[in-house]
Order: C-alpha cells, then sequence, then structure tokens
C-alpha cells in the first residue's frame, strides 16, 4: 500500500493518473473534443503540454467517428483513452461502442482486441436539464464486452483507471460531475486496483445498501444517520458494474437479510433491477423483507432548481428505504405506485 | 500509365479469377449443400478487377478494413481460402472459429483488419488504423472499401473531415454498384440525383476525388498507387468513387429459418424490370474481360490461362470439401471470446 | 370476422388502413417500395410513402421533425440495432421535446424495426435490445407475439401521440394467425394470459412466448400447470397482471431472447422481487440468452438462446426439485 | 425608416436581454448552461425579422437572439431561464432548450446539430401540407463536423425542400478554433458538392444579411430550396457562461469589437437618417425598460410544482 498520501481533487487525480498512464505506456494516447486545452471540466489539464498535441488531440465534434477512430487505432495497438464530454452524448457513438467495439473480439473468434477506454462523465447537478444530466450506464451494462466502471471517490478512481488503461477489453469509465471538485486524500503514488472488486465501505449487519458513484457517499451518511437509531448498516460500494462482484453482494445480504440499492439513474429499466434480480437469486432463502430500490423518477431531468433537487436521490430516499426494509414484518400493501409507469401512460 | 511485368499481371487475373470462383462455389452452396450456409451472404463477383486492382499497391504491413461483402480482400492479401470457407459453413476450423460468418471475416496475419455488418461503420474504424500508422511512422497505409450507400452515413461524413483535417494515410475507396439492396443510387444521393460522379464528395473536406472505371484493374492500379504513394508521403487521404456492376443480387434471401435459402434475381430485374441493364453489365464482366486482354496482348498463353482456371478450380473444391469436413464448433465455446 | 395472414402482412394491414383512414400518416425508410407499382405507393402516392437513404440519424431525425409539425410518420428501420446508429435522435430527441418543451409539442412517431434475427445472422444483426428502450422515459415499447396483435398493437401505436418503439420479431414473420378484419386496436400496458395455470407463472416476450406455451404443454404432461402471460408492451408494462399471478402461483420464471446482466426480465425480476415479495415461494428464475454476443455457428447459437427444455428445467427449479443457487 | 427602427429594436433587446442574463447568471439565479450570443445579433434581428409565425426556426444551444427575434415574449423566456412555473416551457428546458410554438420558434437544442435533421422533416412536412411556409435552421460552425449535418443536407438537397440552413461561423467550435475541427474553412464550400444555392455574408453587416437571407426566402416562398447562408459573426463572450476563455485571440477581440453589428448599423442608421439620434435613445431605453419588465416578472413567478415533472412525461 502507498504510504504517502496527498490531498487533492477527483478531477485533478483523472489528469495526473492519464498523465502517470502515458509516461509508463507511449501508446496511451488521449482523444476528444477539447482534451488538449484541458476539457470543460479540466480532466485533461496539463496533458498536451506533456506530451504533445499528437498523443493528446482534439478532435471534432463527431462523437461517432471518434469513438471509432479510437476503436480502430486500439484494434491496431494504441491503447487510447477517448473522452465523450457528457455521457449524454454517447448516444452519437452507441453504435461504434456496441456493435463494433464489444463484438470485435468475439466475431473475430478472439483475433482482434480493442483495448479502449472511454471516459465520460453523468449524473444531474448544475441545472443541466434533459440532455447534459442522465445516468446511462445500465444500457452499457447490457453488452456483453464492455467493461463498466463507475468510482465513488478519487483513489478509486487512480487505481480503477490504470486497470482500465491496462485492460485489454473496451473500459466504460463514467464519472459524476458533481464529484469533480471535492478534496479527497489520494496516494500520491496510485496502483492499479482490479476491476470487478467491490468494496465495503462501512461493515454491518442489520442492512446492506449497495450503492454506486455519487450515492457511496450519500448513502454512507444515510447509515450514519440509521446508526443513531441502533440500526447497523453495511454499506457496499460496487466500484464495477460489469464485471458485477456477485459474491461481495451475495455474501454480505445473506448475512444481513436485508438490502437496499441505490443509484442516480431512473428507477424503471436502472440497473438497480438487475441488482435486485441477482439478490433475490443469491440470497433468496436469508431475505428477511423485499429488496428495496432507490432511483430517480421516470422522467427526463428537469431544469428547474426545486424540481432537479427533488429528482436527485439523495441521503434521505436511502434512509427512507431502509427504513422500510427494517420495519417491514408482515406482507402489507407495498409502495407500488413508486415502480409503476407514469399517469397517461398507458396511451391512447 | 504503370508498367507491370508480366508476372504481377498474371497475379492480378489469377487473384480475379479466384474471388470469382469462390464466390460461385459460396453461391452454388445454396444449391449443392441446402442449409449449410446460414444468415446473410453479399458476393462481390462484378467487383474483382477493383478489389484486386487496388490491392495490388500494398506493401507488407499495410492495412485494409472493408464493408459486409468482404470476402475477395482476405483472398488476394492471401488468406487460407479453406478456412474462409469453413467460416461461411460455421465451422470449427473457420477463419474465427464459427464465430463472425460472412460478414465478418477478419485476417490480422495479413493485414485485414476486418469488416463491419453495419453500412459504414467500418470507415471510422479505418480512419482509425491509419491514425495509428502516422503515429508509428512506417510509412504504413490503410485501404478502406466500402459501398456507395455508406456514404449517406454520417460515419463517412465525420471519418473523412478527421482523416483530412488530421492528414491520415488511408485511401478511401467507394465501390458504387448503383445499388443500395434495392434502391437506385440516384433515389437517395442528391449528387447521383444530379447526375454527378459519387466522388464530388470529397470536396466537402478538401481532399481529392476521383472517379475510375472499376472493371479495368489496371486503370484501377494506377489511380489506387498515386493515392497510396500520396498517403505514404504524408499528405493525406484519396477518395476514389470505383464504379462497378454488382452480378449478383445484394445478398442471399432474407428469410426465417426454414425458408430454403437461395440467390434470387438481380434487383435491376426483380424490382425495376431492366434486364438489358444487367445484360450490358454481363457482357462487360471483368473477369473474362481482362483475361481476353492478357491473352490478346500475349501476356498470358491461352493454354497456361486454362492451367491458372484449373487450378483455381481445384483449390475452391478444396475449400468447400475442407469446410463440408470441418467438424461443427463445441457449442460451449460460445462463451469464450466475450473478453479478452 | 376474421382472416388469416402471416404476421408481417398484419402489421403492412394496419400501416396501410392507418394511412388510409388519417393522411397525416406517412410510412418512409431504407428500400421501402423502390418501385412505383408497390401497392402502397398507388393507394397513397410517392409523397407519403418514401425510399429514404441509409442515414439512420436523419431519417429517425426527419421523424421527430414531421411529427412537431403534425405528421404521424412510420418509419421502417429494417433491424433494431441500426437505431444504435442514430441513438442521439432516439433518446435525446424524440422523448424529450415534449417534456423540454414544457408540454407545448407532442411527438407522435413509430420507430418500427424488426430484432432478434437469431438464425444465422451472427454478431451485429441478432441483438435483442428492447432492454435499451424501457429505461428511457418518453418512449413507449411495443413487442407483438402473434399476427392479431401485430396488427393491433400497430394501429395503436400510430394513433398513440408518443415515440413509440414497434418492435417485431424476425423469427415471427411468417407465422400466420387469425386477424381481425378491419380497424383493431390492442390498448397499450395489458399483458395477455396466453395459458392458465395455477402451479407456475411464466413471462414470456415476443418469439420467446411460442416456446413458452410448448414447454407449458410438455409440463402439463407432468401434471404441472403452467400459467403463460405475454407482456404484449414492455413500456408502459402491465406489472398488475403478473402480480397477481404470482400472488397465486408464487413462482416466477422469465423468459426473455435477450441477454441476462441488464435485461428487461431482469427489471420485472426485480418488481415482482420488491412488491411480490410475501407472495414469492422460491427465487425468480430467468431464463435468457447467455451473456455472449450471438455467434454465427448454429451449435454455438443455440447454446446461447432460450429453449423448450431451459424453460422447463426453470419451472423444476422454482418448483424446488433442483437447486437454484446461481 | 420603420425596417431600420425595427431591426434596431430587435438588437437592443437581444443585447439588453443577454447582459442581463449573464448577470443574473453570475447571482445564480439564471440556471443552466448559459450560451450568449452578444456580437451576433445582427443575423438573428436580420434573419428572423423577415419571417412569419407559421414559419419554423429550429436554433441551437445559443437561442435567446433567434427567439427574441422571432417574437418570443421576453418575459416568459426569461422565467424560463429562471426556471420558472410561467416560463415559456414551464422551467423543464431553459436556456438550450427554448420553444415557442405559437411564435413558430420550434426549439433550441442541446446537442450540438442535433436539431438539423429534426428541421429537414419540418420542411418535409411543410412541403407535403402544401403551405408556403418556410423552415430556417441555427447552427454554429462546430455542427458541421457531425455526421447528421452530412445526412440532413443530402436529404434536403435530394428532396429540394424549402429550408433555409443559417450557420453562424464565429470561428470557434466550443473552445477550439475551426482549423482543428476542419481542413474547410467556409462551410458554404462543405456543403458545395451538393450544388444548392448557398451565400457568405458578413454578420456584422445587417443589411447584407438581410438581403441575402431575403433572396433565398423568396425562393423558398415559391417552393424554392434548400439554400445555405454562412454568417461570419463573433462571440463575444465564451463558449459558456463561466468559461475561461483561455483560448482568445486579443487583436481579433479589438477587431470584432470595432465590427459589433449594433454599433455599426446604428451608426449608418443615423448617417443615411433612417432614424434620428432621440429615436435610437427611445429604442435603447424601451429595451432596458421592456427587459427589467421581464426581470420583475419572471422573479414574480413561482417555482413550478415537483408533481409537474411527472406530468408531462407523455402526452
Amino acid at each position: 500500500m502507498n504510504s504517502t498520501e496527498t490531498e487533492t481533487t477527483f478531477v485533478t487525480t483523472i489528469a495526473s493518473t492519464l498523465a502517470l498512464a502515458m509516461r509508463a505506456d507511449e501508446h496511451v494516447i488521449v482523444l476528444g473534443e477539447d482534451v488538449a486545452e484541458g476539457g470543460p471540466y479540466t480532466a485533461t489539464a496539463g496533458l498536451s503540454e506533456e506530451f504533445g498535441r499528437e498523443r493528446v488531440r482534439n478532435t471534432p465534434i463527431s462523437e461517432g467517428a471518434v469513438c471509432g477512430a479510437a476503436i480502430g487505432a486500439a484494434q491496431a495497438g494504441l491503447r487510447p483513452v477517448v473522452e465523450i464530454m457528457y455521457i449524454d452524448f454517447i448516444t452519437l457513438a452507441l453504435d461504434q461502442l456496441v456493435n463494433q467495439a464489444a463484438k470485435a473480439h468475439f466475431m473475430s473468434g478472439g483475433q482482434l482486441s480493442v483495448p479502449l477506454v472511454l471516459r465520460t462523465q453523468g449524473g444531474a447537478s448544475g441545472r443541466g436539464a434533459a440532455q447534459h444530466s442522465q445516468s446511462l450506464e445500465a444500457w452499457l451494462t447490457h453488452i456483453p464486452g464492455l467493461k463498466v466502471v463507475m468510482p465513488s471517490c478519487a483513489a478509486d478512481a487512480a487505481g480503477l483507471l490504470l486497470s482500465a488503461i491496462a485492460d485489454p477489453n473496451p473500459v466504460v469509465f463514467i464519472e459524476n460531475k458533481s464529484l469533480y471538485f471535492k478534496r479527497e486524500q489520494v496516494p500520491s503514488a496510485p496502483e492499479s486496483l482490479p476491476i470487478g472488486q467491490a468494496r465495503v465501505r462501512r461493515s454491518g449487519n442489520d442492512l446492506t445498501i449497495i450503492a454506486t458513484s455519487r450515492m457511496v457517499s450519500e448513502s454512507l451518511r444515510a447509515a450514519e444517520r440509521l446508526a443513531g437509531e441502533g440500526v447497523d448498516a453495511e454499506v457496499i460500494d460496487l466500484r464495477t458494474l460489469l464485471p458485477l462482484d456477485t459474491d461481495a453482494i451475495g455474501r454480505s445480504v445473506s448475512r444481513t437479510g436485508r438490502a437496499v440499492v441505490a443509484h442516480e439513474a431512473v428507477r424503471i429499466g436502472g440497473f438497480g433491477a438487475e441488482l435486485t434480480a441477482q439478490i433475490q437469486e443469491l440470497a433468496f432463502d436469508f431475505l428477511l423483507a423485499p429488496i428495496q430500490r432507490v432511483g430517480a423518477p421516470f422522467t427526463p431531468v428537469p431544469l428547474s432548481p426545486p424540481l432537479e433537487d427533488a429528482y436527485r436521490t439523495g441521503a434521505d430516499d436511502v434512509y427512507a428505504a431502509a427504513r422500510f426494509a427494517i420495519e417491514w414484518d408482515q406482507p402489507e400493501s407495498s409502495p407500488f405506485a413508486s415502480g409503476s409507469f407514469p399517469a397517461g401512460a398507458a396511451g391512447s | 500509365m504503370t508498367q507491370l511485368d508480366n508476372d504481377r499481371l498474371i497475379w492480378i487475373y489469377t487473384q480475379m479469377l479466384r474471388i470469382r470462383e469462390f464466390e460461385e462455389r459460396v453461391k452454388r452452396t445454396f444449391e449443392e449443400h441446402p442449409g449449410v450456409i446460414r444468415g446473410h451472404t453479399h458476393l462481390a463477383d462484378g467487383a474483382e478487377a477493383s478489389i484486386v486492382g487496388s490491392l495490388a499497391t500494398l506493401k507488407p504491413g499495410d492495412q485494409l478494413m472493408a464493408t459486409y461483402r468482404c470476402h475477395g480482400y482476405p483472398i488476394a492479401l492471401g488468406t487460407d481460402t479453406k478456412k474462409m470457407m469453413a467460416e461461411i459453413y460455421g465451422r470449427r476450423d473457420g477463419l474465427c472459429g464459427g464465430y463472425g460468418g460472412s460478414m465478418h471475416l477478419v485476417d490480422p496475419s495479413v493485414g485485414f483488419l476486418g469488416a463491419s455488418g453495419i453500412v459504414g461503420q467500418s470507415i471510422p474504424q479505418a480512419t482509425g488504423a491509419a491514425y495509428a500508422a502516422q503515429i508509428r511512422k512506417q510509412g504504413q497505409v490503410v485501404l478502406n472499401f466500402f459501398g456507395d450507400g455508406a456514404s449517406k452515413q454520417g460515419a463517412f461524413a465525420e471519418s473523412l473531415n478527421l482523416a483530412s483535417l488530421w492528414k491520415l494515410p488511408i485511401v478511401y475507396i467507394m465501390e458504387n454498384n448503383n445499388y443500395n439492396v434495392a434502391t437506385r443510387s440516384e433515389q437517395e444521393d442528391a449528387n447521383a440525383a444530379a447526375g454527378e460522379p459519387l466522388s464530388v464528395k470529397a470536396k466537402a473536406y478538401s481532399m481529392p476525388g476521383v472517379t475510375i472505371d472499376g472493371t479495368d484493374p489496371l486503370a484501377v492500379y494506377d489511380v489506387v498507387e498515386a493515392a497510396v504513394a500520396r498517403a505514404r508521403a504524408g499528405e493525406g487521404p484519396t477518395l476514389i468513387e470505383s464504379k462497378v456492376y454488382r452480378l449478383s443480387a445484394h445478398g442471399n434471401l432474407i428469410a426465417p429459418p426454414g425458408v430454403p435459402l437461395h440467390y434470387p434475381e438481380h434487383e435491376a430485374i426483380a424490382v425495376f424490370g431492366n434486364r438489358e441493364e444487367y445484360d450490358a453489365a454481363l457482357r462487360g464482366d471483368p473477369v473474362p474481360r481482362f483475361r481476353m486482354r492478357l491473352v490478346d496482348d500475349g501476356t498470358l498463353s491461352s493454354d497456361r490461362a486454362d492451367a491458372i482456371a484449373a487450378e483455381v478450380t481445384d483449390e475452391m473444391q478444396a475449400a468447400v470439401d475442407f469446410g463440408l469436413a470441418s467438424p461443427f464448433p463445441d457449442p460451449e465455446r460460445a462463451l469464450d471470446f466475450v473478453y479478452a | 370476422m376474421s382472416h388469416e395472414v402471416p404476421y408481417i402482412g398484419a402489421i403492412m394491414e394496419a400501416i396501410s388502413l392507418e394511412m388510409a383512414r388519417d393522411e397525416s400518416v406517412l410510412y418512409y425508410g431504407q428500400d421501402v417500395a423502390p418501385n412505383d407499382d408497390h401497392d402502397l405507393v398507388k393507394a397513397f402516392g410517392r409523397d407519403r410513402i418514401r425510399v429514404s437513404p441509409i442515414s439512420e440519424t436523419a431519417e429517425i431525425g426527419m421523424a421527430v421533425g414531421a411529427a412537431l409539425s403534425g405528421m404521424r410518420p412510420v418509419v421502417e428501420l429494417l433491424m433494431a440495432e441500426f437505431m444504435l446508429v442514430a441513438m442521439n435522435q432516439v433518446v435525446n430527441e424524440a422523448p424529450r421535446l415534449r417534456y423540454m418543451s414544457g408540454g407545448q409539442v407532442k411527438v407522435p412517431l413509430v420507430l418500427k424495426a424488426g430484432f432478434g434475427f437469431t438464425a444465422g445472422w451472427s454478431g451485429q444483426h441478432t441483438g435483442t435490445i428492447y432492454g435499451m428502450f424501457t429505461g428511457v422515459p418518453g418512449l413507449k415499447v411495443v413487442v407483438p407475439s402473434t399476427a392479431a396483435d401485430a396488427k393491433g398493437l400497430m394501429t395503436t401505436a400510430i394513433r398513440d401521440d408518443n415515440p413509440v418503439i414497434y418492435l417485431h420479431n424476425y423469427l415471427l414473420t411468417l407465422e400466420h394467425g387469425d386477424v381481425p378484419d378491419g380497424e383493431y386496436l390492442v390498448p397499450f400496458g395489458q399483458a395477455a394470459i396466453r395459458r392458465q395455470g395455477g402451479d407456475v407463472t411464466i413471462v414470456a416476450i415476443g418469439w420467446e412466448v411460442g416456446l413458452a406455451l410448448k414447454a407449458a404443454e410438455q409440463l402439463a404432461s407432468e401434471g404441472i400447470q403452467a400459467e403463460v402471460i405475454d407482456p404484449r408492451t414492455l413500456a408502459p408494462l402491465d406489472l398488475d397482471t403478473i402480480l397477481t399471478s404470482v400472488e397465486k402461483t408464487g413462482r416466477l420464471v422469465l423468459v426473455d431472447q435477450a441477454t441476462r446482466h441488464g435485461s428487461f426480465s431482469s427489471r420485472i425480476a426485480a418488481d415482482v422481487a420488491e412488491y411480490g415479495f410475501s407472495s414469492l415461494k422460491a427465487p425468480i428464475k430467468q431464463v435468457t440468452a447467455l451473456d455472449a454476443t450471438i455467434p454465427y455457428s448454429e451449435p454455438m447459437e443455440a447454446f446461447l438462446l432460450p429453449d423448450e427444455a431451459k424453460i422447463a428445467k426453470a419451472v423444476h427449479q422454482v418448483l424446488g426439485s433442483t437447486p437454484v443457487a446461481a | 425608416m420603420d425596417e431600420a427602427r425595427l431591426l434596431l429594436q430587435t438588437m437592443w433587446r437581444i443585447r439588453v436581454f443577454e447582459e442581463r442574463v449573464a448577470q443574473l447568471k453570475r447571482t445564480m439565479q439564471v440556471h443552466g448552461l448559459v450560451h450568449l450570443s452578444i456580437g451576433g445579433e445582427g443575423v438573428a434581428a436580420a434573419v428572423c425579422g423577415q419571417l412569419r409565425d407559421d414559419d419554423a426556426v429550429y436554433s441551437s444551444h445559443r437561442a435567446h437572439g433567434h427567439a427574441i427575434a422571432k417574437g418570443v415574449p421576453l418575459p416568459a423566456m426569461m422565467a424560463e431561464l429562471m426556471g420558472r412555473a410561467d416560463g415559456l416551457c414551464r422551467g423543464l428546458g431553459g436556456s438550450m432548450h427554448l420553444v415557442d410554438k405559437r411564435h413558430g420558434l420550434l426549439g433550441a437544442t442541446g446537442v450540438v446539430g442535433g436539431n438539423l435533421p429534426l428541421a429537414v422533416g419540418d420542411a418535409l412536412a411543410a412541403r407535403l401540407s402544401g403551405s408556403d411556409r418556410v423552415t430556417v435552421v441555427f447552427f454554429g460552425d462546430g455542427a458541421v463536423q457531425a455526421g447528421h449535418f452530412h445526412e440532413s443536407v443530402n436529404l434536403a438537397a435530394l428532396w429540394k425542400l424549402p429550408l433555409i440552413f443559417v450557420c453562424e461561423n464565429n470561428g470557434l467550435a466550443e473552445f477550439t478554433s475551426r482549423a482543428e475541427h476542419s481542413p474547410v474553412e467556409r462551410v458554404i464550400d462543405v456543403v458545395a458538392p451538393y450544388g444548392f444555392q448557398r451565400e457568405l455574408a458578413d454578420g456584422s453587416d445587417v443589411l447584407a444579411v438581410r438581403s441575402a437571407f431575403g433572396a433565398f426566402l423568396e425562393q423558398a416562398r415559391d417552393g424554392g430550396g434548400p439554400f445555405l447562408l454562412e454568417c461570419l459573426t463573433h462571440r463575444r463572450r465564451g463558449h459558456y457562461e463561466g468559461d475561461a476563455q483561455q483560448y482568445r485571440d486579443e487583436r481579433a477581440e479589438l477587431e470584432w469589437a470595432q465590427r459589433d453589428p449594433l454599433t455599426r448599423f446604428q451608426a449608418d442608421a443615423l448617417e443615411q437618417n433612417w432614424v434620428d439620434t432621440q429615436t435610437v435613445a427611445e429604442i435603447e431605453t424601451a429595451a432596458r425598460a421592456a427587459v427589467e419588465e421581464a426581470v420583475k416578472f419572471a422573479k414574480a413567478s413561482p417555482f413550478p410544482t415537483p408533481e409537474l415533472a411527472a406530468e408531462l412525461v407523455y402526452a
């Protein structure tokens, strides 16, 4: 383990880790819109100065071609780290990612590989409205051949980014803009963290909270509040969504018998559904209460501040879900509406 | 006009013939061995001159990517036709172990980085391969083949702009066979509708655009060679419209399981009732035409030509036999190669 | 009165009837009626029946624009996976505009695409990707499994004021079925119970409905009565019908042609695990495609996909004989 | 002449509105990503000033000017930017997603070039409905490198749609100069292969833009099209408010400041005696008053209730 730590931010850590990887391997290149200028969030600041504008390339606003070019470059032996400025824009590169990157190794019978990292960021904050705030990771977890990483803190981000760059597969590395500028302790010489390993951020015996990205810190806050009420909650930070660390999840829920899964994406069709489906198979005989899912309501992200605040999931939602799971004893009418399709959706 | 020595000329003819015969055998498999080929195959008969004329300009280390109509390129690059046929038959000894099939042939060992089954989507990937070549600085060039339909995909525009902007060592070869499946170019392309050559699209990216007769391998060679030289010299990409005529239908019949697959009549006849157009194309078939030319100018004796034809027939018969003899993969292997 | 037509014919019947009923209905796409003696062209003319370039982004974006100004376009996309090259229009434009405009505009359009062509079409044309659309607020997703539903759901889709993803399974294309004559609508959000049974609930989607019914017959011969439910529309999803059935049977098997991880059946499993917790007597079992790209070679393809035997096995598992742990 | 007064009124309303928005953004009263067009008012005024309510305008993420020039009421617009219930879009859209159907503003988009295919469809609908209405789509030079630009241009040209592409080429795509995005400097050259009529205009010369667009509009009304008008404009402010703008070139700044379309046209108008100094003063005062009215209206408007979010997901 690293002895020395420095205080820095998530976004600075991304830049310094990219620099680390580029120094270690000349095949690592960075491309994306404005990356040579540091990008809108400074996640690539300083790279073009150190490594030049050939290895750190500004691209036109051509997400499809840029992602495709990164795939081609990867198949031809480079290790591209491509940045898609907002995960909302991954829609413009989805064919390249799903139909090309994820399948090349398979369809070529193992001849090709695509050592590609696609960095992007999502999440609702800063009133970005419906086209700059989404959490679309659930799609990507449905694609065999992709790996999907969602770090919740700078230290993990450093270690996972190093692994992602070293990985022979296409890895989608999803950051959350609202984590970018928090100050955190980070190892001054980060080492790679294995992809596919969840981490217990708080151990407990009464309830398991499984969270991703921003919802990890929210869940820890909820856990503290629960602790004050004598409920001892375990908080698992998934860190990787695909491959999924089912052992860690199964072990914990089999012990606690109660589970809450929490993410920022919409509840309907969110990744929490996969987690719930997995848990009820892994730990059915141990379950003391229905698994609770915390996710955003089934609407696009609204702009208006009170609406966006209401839309964003947080510690209170996790707390409420946990209480529901804890207090569950007899079959009762479940909070049905929360899971069903919005009014008027049934159509004509 | 470049002077190619006789051996090279005969090599070109032989490759054209090998491609033609291989694809004839693919086509015949639907009749002779019903059910052996599944899914969708697409033939390049009529484009052999364009394919071989282009590939004749490559040096070892150069690379190419293509669209799903992709049998011809690996054949000319020297991929084992036995493995190719076995792949199209879905067998264990196939080029891709039975994972890919006709639309997804790949053979990196000869520089064939593969094809995409989605129209236009290999264009950005080939562009990326050229980007890698530029960084590697070993003078490699990438050829990218696609159809006229692909030029209406956003990926085409985005990629050509990028390649021209970054002066990437790539040559884009648009094989214009005038049909998107059953739609004629003038029904879906503003340039075609205006009676312009599709190479004018190059203007939008300030790169040279040339239109050539894709049925004459030497004409193709000259133009592609110049474009390849330009790319090697670091002067950037070129768009070449190679006009060919697809002598078979777009692909075999698209039908759910149970319905026997076969090649329907060419769309010119089946959809537009235009037999004259199709017959004219048949009369201009580049393969016999090139043989005649080589025999006429004494490059190739008709005996030698017949001998070559016999060898090619044997090779492809062997490919079919090998494919049929090869066992199916173990079903459990279906979970391999999801990750590297 | 009804008549027999193939599944695909039933779809075209609905489109044609709606075009006759409402002149704002358009139908265009790649290779749609390239020549003029096509019946639709004869009936409705070249303005409303159009062949378009291979430009999915433009084709779908255009439909959005045409819908915003009062048309009801039906876009022929051939294969669902081709939507991946135009996902921004499908996800970021069509279903968002009404919302972001505070309800001023509506976007009535139908994106018609085949899917799940697991017949040797290899890795890029066989995907079952409806799960990707069901997580998108504003989109509706329709997956008919019979000729009658194919017609009724298409009619409803065209009349719906929202963007509707209409997905027809290629393996069903030529399956004949009885279809009601004339105007026929099937409401969204109403599942169909294809077979009654009290021992176990099987929810199957699209092509899998037929497999589930065959498996159910086999199980019946062993004295196991399976109830088979066809959701018909995935968004909106008729969760009530599924939960009511699970209340009765206490056991649920989900059959889905999509790969397991992050699939739509996982979403159903999650809902039932939560809201049907007290009724469940056994873990919910999913019979899906295994998590890999669909391979070309037949034996490998078959190995990945659900079949009657796998469905029957899962039913036995939830009935408690064999251990379940994944 | 009235025309001149109208142009000045519109430009002043845009200028004052956006300067006020910049202040409100700094004090966190306007929310979300805000892109200003200060320095580009001339194009909006000259183009939209000639349109009817039933002509559709599809705008980009930099939409305030187009909206104001198309006749969108300032109070509802300001309320939208402040996320209030009485906003154009009831607080759900914000600056990047302004829509005012009544005045033919069919929408801004937050995805570069995402509006282009939509405009093609709108023009197709116009053609099918037999009306003589025209579709106008605004976009920046950054959108030209997006694939859907070419897909859309091909379709518009192929189907000869009554669509006028108006490119505001400010030489900067987001944060980097056009030279880093394309080897082709002028957008009129990018569409050269499609062979339809195209014009290059100095975006700081309001009358030049007005006459070039007017000529296209006339033909489009008679069923002609498509057309492309490229206006060389200048973005006086960052890509978005808060952008550090390290990519600026001082000299160009100065030069452009002198070519500000508003001051430039105002000087001409006075010189030509189309307006007198008093009228000019009145126009500016009126604009400031109208904007303050709008701010007052917006601040008085309540925030929407959370229920609204679920209400509008489906029609």
